[in-house]
């Protein structure tokens, strides 16, 4: 009961990877992938086996399989730990957790992809970290850099979008924490904005006044341009309206309003 | 004997970079070096794991390094594993490093080898042999390769459980899961002697005592032996019942928050009582919920029984409320397409307020009830740095939601569907109900656009239109044959009213007409003829409904009622009314909810007012087929009408009455049973005309029943489903069928 | 692009602002980055990816297609190997002791080994090519070898020289460049193939010298762009011969013909087209075969101790490859 | 008619704080054992730590919210003073 | 590929050219036997009377001479172990870890108390005092006459165990008894307090299984000194008074051993019959030919040694050089308690199926 080893002739390792080039330049993936993986079999220590592990991970990528090319990558890493081709290794392992959660619908459709949970770009965050970390001046660091912004802004706007909903539900404390988070910890994004804002409002609303001066002060201070505040610079934001939860004003589709 | 260093050399590298050598390598060119700088400077080298062996010497100034790397691994294969699979083995492998590509380290192969073998004999394979063998191969790599022998099982010969006297043995081995062999228990392995079951068996032997009063219960020993040829085993359990305790006084210590009061009604034990120890670990479990209502979240409570004298024993419930606990953030995850508002909107627990464990056990119930995902899970984590905050985080699986009839559709009453009908109860993941749909076949050509948004405010007040255009051609519906167009348009509102009640209410208006009904049957032209063909009808409907079900898509415990009204008000040419009530009703059998006996039932009836003494007969309500009594064809049970061509066709009636029983079996084989449902079920129903005479309960004998086993399976495309009925009571006349199948609707 | 926005792509434009600083008064130790994010200089390399990701580095190129090649050039010989020095130099003394030559003096620093005497052993003579039976007063000779890094990155120029002094210098001979006769190079050739044959046979027992790599020198060849990112030059820190040779060489394998030359001006005219652009399409059916022509001028002068080589389109060609596409390609192939 | 009407849960945010454990507060006590008696405060000004706000609100049934608002004032964290305007009854749920 | 049956697989049937026939002189059924609790109920040799017990509760009083039953009583429990006796009551224990003490005249109950768990080697007794040892490494001792417990001694042992048990020996003021650790106790017999140990096993190995050290017969008593052999263990002699070893070598047998014209005879656990020379335990020969067939004890009678297997077949050996020279089917279901040999050199045998029968060796020359 030995499994037999489908005897199939190995080709030379330079076969193999000029197949694998080919396809891969004339964008059969799938074909590309096979090389590789031959060649990964008969040569692991050949002197295209670096070559060949690197563009397995960009042909698993092209092939749509993420979860592959994730693989692939930190194969690759643990394998040539030495390599000057690290960064790429890296680089595409954040690309394919940027975007393995994002379906076809999500790039071409009018879908709020923001205000869904970030699921794997957290992991692409952590992966282009790494890669600006030990490969400053690569050429893939600008990119990764761009998206992890990218990113944070998201997490910040997700902070934002809850403070939005507790101020509907009526909950200022909430509202007032979700955005005070956004102060706290992602200062450098443009959520930071409409934290200060909905702060000041919240304060206001739990007539803690020292506490909404200074989110208004530190507001006025960052954005004086903002357009919350009115030409002559005295602030008027519609404060937290409240939304009309009546029954009649629903019914009457908001003609009579109810309490 | 020192030397200066005038070049370092690295002989024997084959993988290794020389780059990853020299850095790990503490000596530099121009150095002075002796012997225990030297050996120093090697050990440094060694502790990077890549070489088994380092020379060094020396040629004048320059030290040579002759390095022999460690093999890296190629390939590592496993044979003759059958009870622990080969998935299992390698990422224990993987876990001790050894991976292909991988540096080979003898050792970890060797204390591999020892615990799997552990696992086997864990397992009571004792003569399991288990042999690792690493083979050269060149460029220094290496294949590894695991042969193991699993030996057989020693089977249980003879389990004999010594000094219990108020038990007989059969009663105890009853608890047991090892049993003695047998044909059928060697068939479930039961008989299968492992150390762990038995551990295992005697835990419930202690709880079975425990629960019934015996404090003092214990287990003297549990002794093993096997047989020379290693093939059978004999248990022996000697146990010590001691005396059965019966409950004395009840006292409750502690700060009890709520007043002792409230919390003595929990206490579900009296004087007298048996003392059970999982009666008293439930008690404790509710007052420290009811105390986890107050924001008590680190609430403790536990009962000690303490023995006073002639076997009874008072039971002291020491309540530890902790610090009052307030949840800091609420976090979801696992919501890729759902948008983070549909889940908050659910939640009754508030960020920043008391944490309360109700509150957030029931926005849990609330997430499942949305029947968006497969599995919620909950958790209560304490916030790092503070005793007295909490974050809570659910952890949601998403599937699919919507129905996607696809081009080709095919249902019992009206034969092959063509066109496409899209319906998602979560849009685009933003929780608001939308369909879409094009139905064209040969009897039905349909066409419908509805969208409702079930939180127009914030306490879930829903507002929705649905516009819909259809012309019936009742001849192949097998119902009596004309033809019908309806064109009409609805809004709808509604709002909670409590928890679990919901009232709906709205307006609209439809237009019908009958066509060619002067070849159809005598009914029909009687009621053209004084009625006319064309109605325009305003409807004011409304209905009121209460579901406790546990979950939006095949529940499993709960039940609902909906009651609704539909009339058409006076200034319509037809004025009637329709009212109809259903009900559901879900006993889980087992606490995992996977045997499930589920009821149902509904009524409906229609009548004319004013100067109407009857309903339009195209209102008429059908029954049979799969959505009301499976083993019947489509809208076939009730009353009877000859058409002008002389066979006589179904024409429903206003008086609908359906139960049915069902009972919920796991689906064999099925890995995820969350969206599977296989269960037997007995439905009976009728339509009655109460108009044509004949008062409904003589009539009753006419109710049709049928027995049968479905199967249902929410996929991507939507509910699909299956029924075998057999008809019980079936008349000649009567159309079974006996095979139904429908796509895109569950019920 | 497609007529719908791709919004995977909005990446690109997101903000990045300061982080908000607080009012005189208020204590800002509350705030900090709970996702920091690192700065780079992003000066040169500031490219995107927002469409299509970028395709894996080409470590092939470095992989010659033969190694241990023997080349010559203005009456210099070399053996051209595929490795660095660091590497080679261990397994070169290696060849000096094997083949009896011995290592009398040698610096890994600069690259160079001499041997022993040569005259008392007779495998040496041998290699050395002199006449089996020493005579009285012929005279000491040694045996110099050199190696330095290649131009191509990660290869390695091994040079060899027959020394001959009255007595045997009692250290390490400096190497100078000089003209050296026909006779001599055949022999210089005979050692390198020796030595190459040698190296082939213990390839795959990788040996290190340390103070050998240290030997990696600043790269030769350089490209010059403007600070738009177009290639402007070429320089190449080697001699005006050797350059000249190079650029000969490069300038076929990248498929520019050259049409015309001038040693002394110093200027190549080359006819560089892409492959459709030569085949003039569809036409080409009816027309005799394309008629070569003069696209861009290639011109080497000497600035300072380096080549510079730069290139100019020809105004009868307005095709798609500039001068800049030339000087890269250009400069691809020679490092 | 008597319809039932929306139904609305009660919203319930804030530390619940009585003024049994406000009165065990004593000049120059550390913030931490503030805190530890007083729990720790939902809301705080990032700006200004020199304060604790111990906010209680509840809003009954959608109806108009009811506030109860305690701040404590620090001087490089000792306690100072407070300042409490406390509801009769501030329950949980 | 991988097998999965067991390793140890029995030896054929050997075939012999017998030299010595069996010749039954009497035979008695004893109730039902051994049931499948792999139990050794081997009956007790008293002289001119035989007692012997069956699983399913049958006790019965036999005459050596010819066979006739005495006496016979049917117990309402089934017996684990047993008999024992001493000079007035015959000693069992029945399956629920019951001791029942019966009159030798007429088997009729004396009293009875109850162990804490399974009893699988008969009780001894010496007259005043009667010792039992359980299975979890416990060995007590009750008043004979009263049955009421005198001490109790705990010995640690493993978790896993062999299903065989060693009787202990009850002598005038020590009690010693032989455990599944590996161990041979002396306790004193007033009080059960430790007056020596020996260690006869040592557990070794990485599984349960190859850690198995158990003492599976009684110790022999030879004036002065004991002979003991435990599986996986060693073969020893040892001073009774002070447990100090005389000589030792690595042994492993689930019997006790077999002494006979200064030789040592051993049916050793893999079913190789061993015979060693008494003075310096030189091997003289060794009979492999029923390897795995789960050899008994082997009874010594005149020059030839008789032993039983898992078949129940009696094989007779030569005991000068080991040859098979005899073999007889005797019991179907099995032989699992040892050949006894009787006064005048006749043999005993009682096999798994409750025959029971004395048998004589004929030299057919």
């Amino acid at each position: 009961c030995a499994s037999q080893q489908k005897e199939e002739e190995v080709l030379a390792e330079q076969t193999y990877y000029e197949n694998a080039r080919e396809a891969m330049n004339s964008g059969n993936f799938n074909e590309a992938e096979q090389n590789l993986d031959a060649l990964e079999t008969y040569y692991p220590f050949g002197r295209y086996a670096e070559q060949a592990q690197l563009d397995l991970i960009y042909a698993r990528y092209q092939n749509m399989d993420l979860e592959g090319a994730r693989a692939a990558a930190d194969r690759f890493m643990r394998l040539n730990p030495q390599s000057e081709h690290l960064d790429y290794a890296l680089y595409l392992r954040g690309l394919a957790s940027y975007n393995i959660d994002l379906g076809l619908a999500a790039r071409y459709m009018p879908i709020d992809v923001a205000a869904r949970n970030p699921g794997e770009q957290l992991q692409a965050f952590r992966d282009f970290a790494q890669l600006l970390e030990r490969f400053p001046d690569s050429e893939y660091a600008a990119d990764a850099r761009q998206r992890m912004i990218a990113v944070r802004n998201r997490m910040a706007g997700l902070e934002l979008r809850a403070a939005r909903y507790y101020i509907k539900r009526e909950a200022y404390l909430a509202a007032n924490n979700r955005a005070r988070y956004v102060v706290e910890n992602y200062p450098s994004t443009p959520a930071v904005e409409e934290a200060l804002i909905i702060m000041t409002d919240t304060y206001r609303a739990l007539d803690l006044d020292e506490a909404a001066d200074d989110s208004l002060a530190t507001l006025r201070k960052n954005f004086p341009n903002s357009n919350v505040f009115a030409d002559n610079g005295n602030y008027q934001s519609e404060g937290l309206k409240r939304q009309d939860r009546s029954l009649l004003n629903v019914v009457t589709f908001g003609l009579i309003g109810g309490n | 004997d020192e030397f200066t260093v005038a070049d370092i050399e690295v002989e024997g590298l084959q993988r290794v970079s020389a780059g990853s050598v020299f850095s790990a390598f503490p000596v530099n060119i121009g150095e002075q070096l002796d012997e225990t700088e030297l050996a120093g400077a090697i050990k440094e080298l060694f502790r990077t794991g890549l070489f088994t062996d380092i020379e060094a010497s020396r040629e004048g100034g320059v030290l040579i390094l002759t390095v022999k790397e460690r093999p890296s691994i190629s390939s590592i294969d496993i044979e003759g594993n059958k009870n622990i699979e080969t998935e299992i083995l390698k990422d224990a492998l993987a876990g001790a490093g050894l991976e292909e590509g991988q540096v080979f380290q003898r050792a970890t192969l060797e204390r591999l080898e020892l615990e799997i073998l552990r696992s086997y004999i864990g397992q009571g394979r004792y003569n399991a042999r288990v042999t690792a063998t690493a083979e050269e191969l060149p460029q220094n790599r290496v294949a590894v390769r695991l042969d193991i022998n699993e030996g057989s099982v020693a089977a249980i010969q003879h389990l004999n459980i010594v000094g219990n006297q108020d038990f007989s043995d059969e009663e105890l081995i009853e608890l047991f899961e090892l049993r003695t062999s047998s044909w059928w228990n060697s068939l479930t392995n039961k008989d299968k002697y492992a150390r762990e079951r038995l551990s295992g068996d005697l835990e419930s032997l202690r709880s079975f005592y425990l629960d019934r009063g015996y404090l003092d219960f214990t287990v003297e020993s549990s002794q093993v032996s096997i047989s020379p040829d290693k093939q059978q085993v004999f248990i022996a359990i000697a146990l010590n019942e001691g005396p059965q305790y019966t409950v004395g006084d009840i006292h409750l210590r502690g700060d009890l928050i709520v007043g002792e009061e409230e919390l003595r009604k929990l206490i579900s034990l009296e004087e007298g009582d048996v003392v059970s120890r999982s009666k008293m670990t439930a008690i404790s479990e509710s007052l420290s919920y009811r105390l986890g209502r107050e924001g008590y979240a680190f609430a403790s409570v536990n009962a000690m029984p303490e023995p006073a004298g002639d076997n009874t024993a008072n039971i002291t419930f020491y309540v530890e409320p902790g610090k009052r606990a307030y949840v800091r953030r609420i976090n979801f995850e696992g919501n890729v397409s759902t948008k983070d508002e549909v889940l908050r909107q659910e939640m009754t627990q508030m960020e920043g307020g008391v944490a309360s464990t109700d509150r957030i056990e029931f926005s849990k119930s609330q997430l499942e009830r949305l029947g968006f995902f497969k599995t919620v899970n909950v958790d209560t984590v304490p916030v790092p740095g503070t005793d007295d905050l909490v974050d809570v985080n659910y952890a949601v699986e998403e599937q699919p939601t919507g129905s996607l009839s696809a081009s080709v559709g095919f249902s019992q009453s009206s034969g092959v569907i063509l066109g496409a009908s899209v319906s998602e109860n979560n849009f685009f993941g933003t929780g608001k109900r939308a369909s879409f749909g094009v139905n064209v076949s040969d009897s039905v050509k349909s066409a419908n656009i509805s969208y409702m948004d079930p939180y127009y405010t914030v306490d879930g007040v829903s507002r929705g239109f649905s516009v819909f255009g259809r012309q019936t051609d009742y001849e192949d519906e097998d119902v009596s044959s004309y033809l019908l167009d309806e064109y009409g348009a609805r809004v709808t509102f509604g709002y909670p009213t409590g928890t679990f009640t919901r009232l709906n209410f709205g307006v609209g208006l439809t237009q019908s007409d009958i066509k060619n009904w002067d070849d159809t049957n005598r009914l029909v032209e009687d009621f053209a003829r004084t009625e006319g063909d064309s109605f325009l009808n305003y409807f004011v409907f409304g209905s009121w409904r209460k579901s406790t079900l546990n979950r939006g898509l095949l529940p499993t415990d709960g039940h609902s009622h909906s009651l609704s009204l539909d009339v058409a008000v006076p200034g319509s040419d037809l004025t009637f009314y329709k009212a109809s009530y259903k009900t559901n009703y879900y006993f889980p059998l087992t606490d995992n909810n996977r045997w499930v006996v589920r009821a149902r039932g509904g009524i409906g009836y229609g009548d004319g007012y004013g100067d109407r003494s009857q309903m339009p007969f195209y209102e008429h309500y059908y029954a049979g087929g799969y959505g009301s009594v499976r083993g019947y064809e489509g809208n076939s049970l009730g009353p009877r009408v000859i058409d002008n061509d002389g066979d006589d066709v179904p024409f429903g009636g206003n008086l609908l009455t359906e139960a049915g029983l069902e009972f919920i079996v796991p689906t064999p084989f099925a890995g995820d049973t969350r969206t599977m449902r296989t269960s037997f079920f007995l439905d009976a129903g009728q339509v009655f005309d109460t108009s044509r005479g004949g008062a409904p309960e003589e009539e009753f004998g006419e109710l049709r029943s049928a027995a049968g086993i479905s199967f249902q399976w929410i996929t991507a495309v939507g509910p699909l489903a299956f029924s075998l009925a057999k008809p019980l009571n079936d008349q000649e006349g009567d159309d079974t069928q006996v095979f139904q199948f429908s796509l895109g609707q569950s019920f | 692009c497609s007529l719908v926005e791709d919004r995977s792509e909005r990446y690109v434009d997101a903000p990045e602002g300061q982080p908000i600083s607080v009012p005189e008064g208020a204590r800002a130790s509350r705030i900090d980055q709970a996702m920091p994010i690192r700065d780079i200089n992003t000066d040169d390399n500031r490219r995107l990816y927002p469409s299509s990701i970028p395709k894996p580095p080409d470590m092939t190129s470095d992989i010659l297609e033969q190694n241990y090649v023997i080349e010559e050039l203005d009456g210099r010989v070399w053996l051209l190997v595929n490795e660095v020095p660091g590497r080679l130099w261990p397994a070169a003394s290696g060849w000096m002791s094997e083949s009896g030559l011995g290592v009398a003096y040698d610096s890994p620093q600069l690259g160079i080994q001499q041997s022993e005497l040569v005259n008392f052993s007779k495998r040496s003579r041998q290699l050395v090519g002199l006449p089996d039976s020493p005579d009285a007063n012929e005279p000491k000779t040694v045996v110099q070898m050199r190696l330095a890094p290649g131009i191509r990155r990660k290869t390695t120029e091994i040079r060899m020289r027959v020394l001959e002094r009255d007595q045997a210098p009692d250290e390490l001979v400096a190497w100078q460049d000089r003209e050296t006769s026909a006779a001599r190079i055949e022999q210089q050739k005979a050692l390198l193939a020796d030595l190459g044959a040698y190296l082939q046979g213990r390839e795959d027992s990788k040996s290190f010298s340390r103070a050998a790599s240290g030997m990696v020198a600043e790269p030769k060849v350089r490209l010059i762009s403007s600070d738009d990112d177009v290639a402007q030059a070429v320089t190449v820190a080697l001699d005006y011969g050797r350059t000249w040779a190079e650029l000969n060489r490069s300038l076929e394998e990248i498929g520019a013909q050259v049409q015309d030359l001038n040693r002394s001006e110093g200027w190549f005219q080359v006819d560089f087209r892409t492959e459709d652009e030569r085949s003039a399409g569809l036409l080409s059916w009816f027309s005799n075969d394309d008629k070569p022509l003069h696209t861009h001028t290639v011109f080497v002068e000497q600035a300072g101790d380096v080549q510079r080589v730069t290139a100019e389109q020809t105004d009868a060609y307005d095709g798609e490859l500039t001068s800049a596409d030339l000087l890269t390609q250009l400069f691809e192939n020679l490092y | 008619c008597s319809f039932p009407g929306v139904y609305k849960i009660n919203v319930q945010q804030g530390n619940i704080v009585t003024d049994a454990e406000l009165a065990e507060l004593s000049e120059g006590m550390p913030k931490s054992q503030v805190r530890a008696i007083l729990g720790t405060p939902l809301v705080i000004n990032p700006l200004d730590s020199d304060q604790d706000y111990y906010v209680y609100t509840f809003q009954r049934r959608g109806g108009e919210v009811k506030e109860q608002r305690i701040v404590v004032y620090y001087q490089d964290d000792r306690y100072t003073r407070h300042q409490a305007k406390l509801l009769e009854e501030t329950p949980a749920y | 590929c991988s097998s999965t049956e067991i390793v140890e697989q029995p030896a054929p049937l050997p075939d012999v050219t017998e030299t010595v026939e069996f010749d039954e002189l009497w035979s008695v059924s004893v109730g039902d036997g051994h049931d499948d609790e792999l139990l050794q109920l081997a009956p007790l040799y008293a002289g001119d009377t035989i007692y012997a017990a069956s699983a399913d509760g049958v006790v019965m009083s036999v005459a050596t001479e010819n066979g006739d039953v005495q006496w016979e009583r049917e117990l309402d429990d089934r017996i684990f172990a047993g008999p024992g006796a001493d000079t007035r009551q015959l000693y069992v224990v029945s399956s629920n870890a019951e001791l029942i003490a019966l009159s030798r005249e007429d088997g009729s109950e004396q009293w009875r108390t109850e162990l804490p768990t399974e009893v699988l080697a008969a009780p001894q007794s010496n007259g005043s005092l009667v010792a039992v040892q359980t299975i979890d490494g416990r060995l007590i001792s009750f008043n004979a006459s009263s049955g009421e417990q005198l001490w109790q001694y705990q010995a640690q042992v493993p978790a896993l165990t062999l299903r065989t048990g060693a009787a202990p020996l009850v002598g005038g003021d020590i009690v010693i008894g032989s455990f599944s650790n590996g161990r041979v106790i002396a306790l004193s017999a007033d009080a059960g307090q430790p007056v020596w140990q020996y260690q006869v096993g040592q557990p070794q190995g990485r599984t349960e299984l190859e850690r198995l050290v158990d003492i599976g017969g009684q110790p022999l008593v030879l004036d002065s000194a004991l002979m003991v052999v435990g599986y996986q263990g060693k073969l020893a002699l040892i001073e009774t008074r002070s447990g100090q070893e005389i000589w030792s070598r690595p042994a492993s047998s689930y019997y006790s051993p077999a002494i006979g014209g200064g030789n040592i005879y051993l049916a050793s656990a893999n079913g190789d019959v061993i015979a060693l020379q008494g003075s310096d335990r030189r091997e003289l020969w060794i009979q492999d030919q029923l390897s795995w067939r789960q050899v008994t004890r082997p009874a010594v009678s005149g020059d030839y040694l008789v032993v039983g297997d898992y078949e129940g077949y009696l094989h007779v050996l030569s005991a000068e050089n080991g040859q098979l020279v005899g073999q007889d089917k005797f019991d179907g279901d099995g032989i699992r308690v040892p050949v006894q040999v009787l006064r005048d050199g006749k043999l005993l045998v009682y096999g798994n199926s409750g025959d029971m029968a004395v048998l004589q060796l004929e030299q057919d020359n």
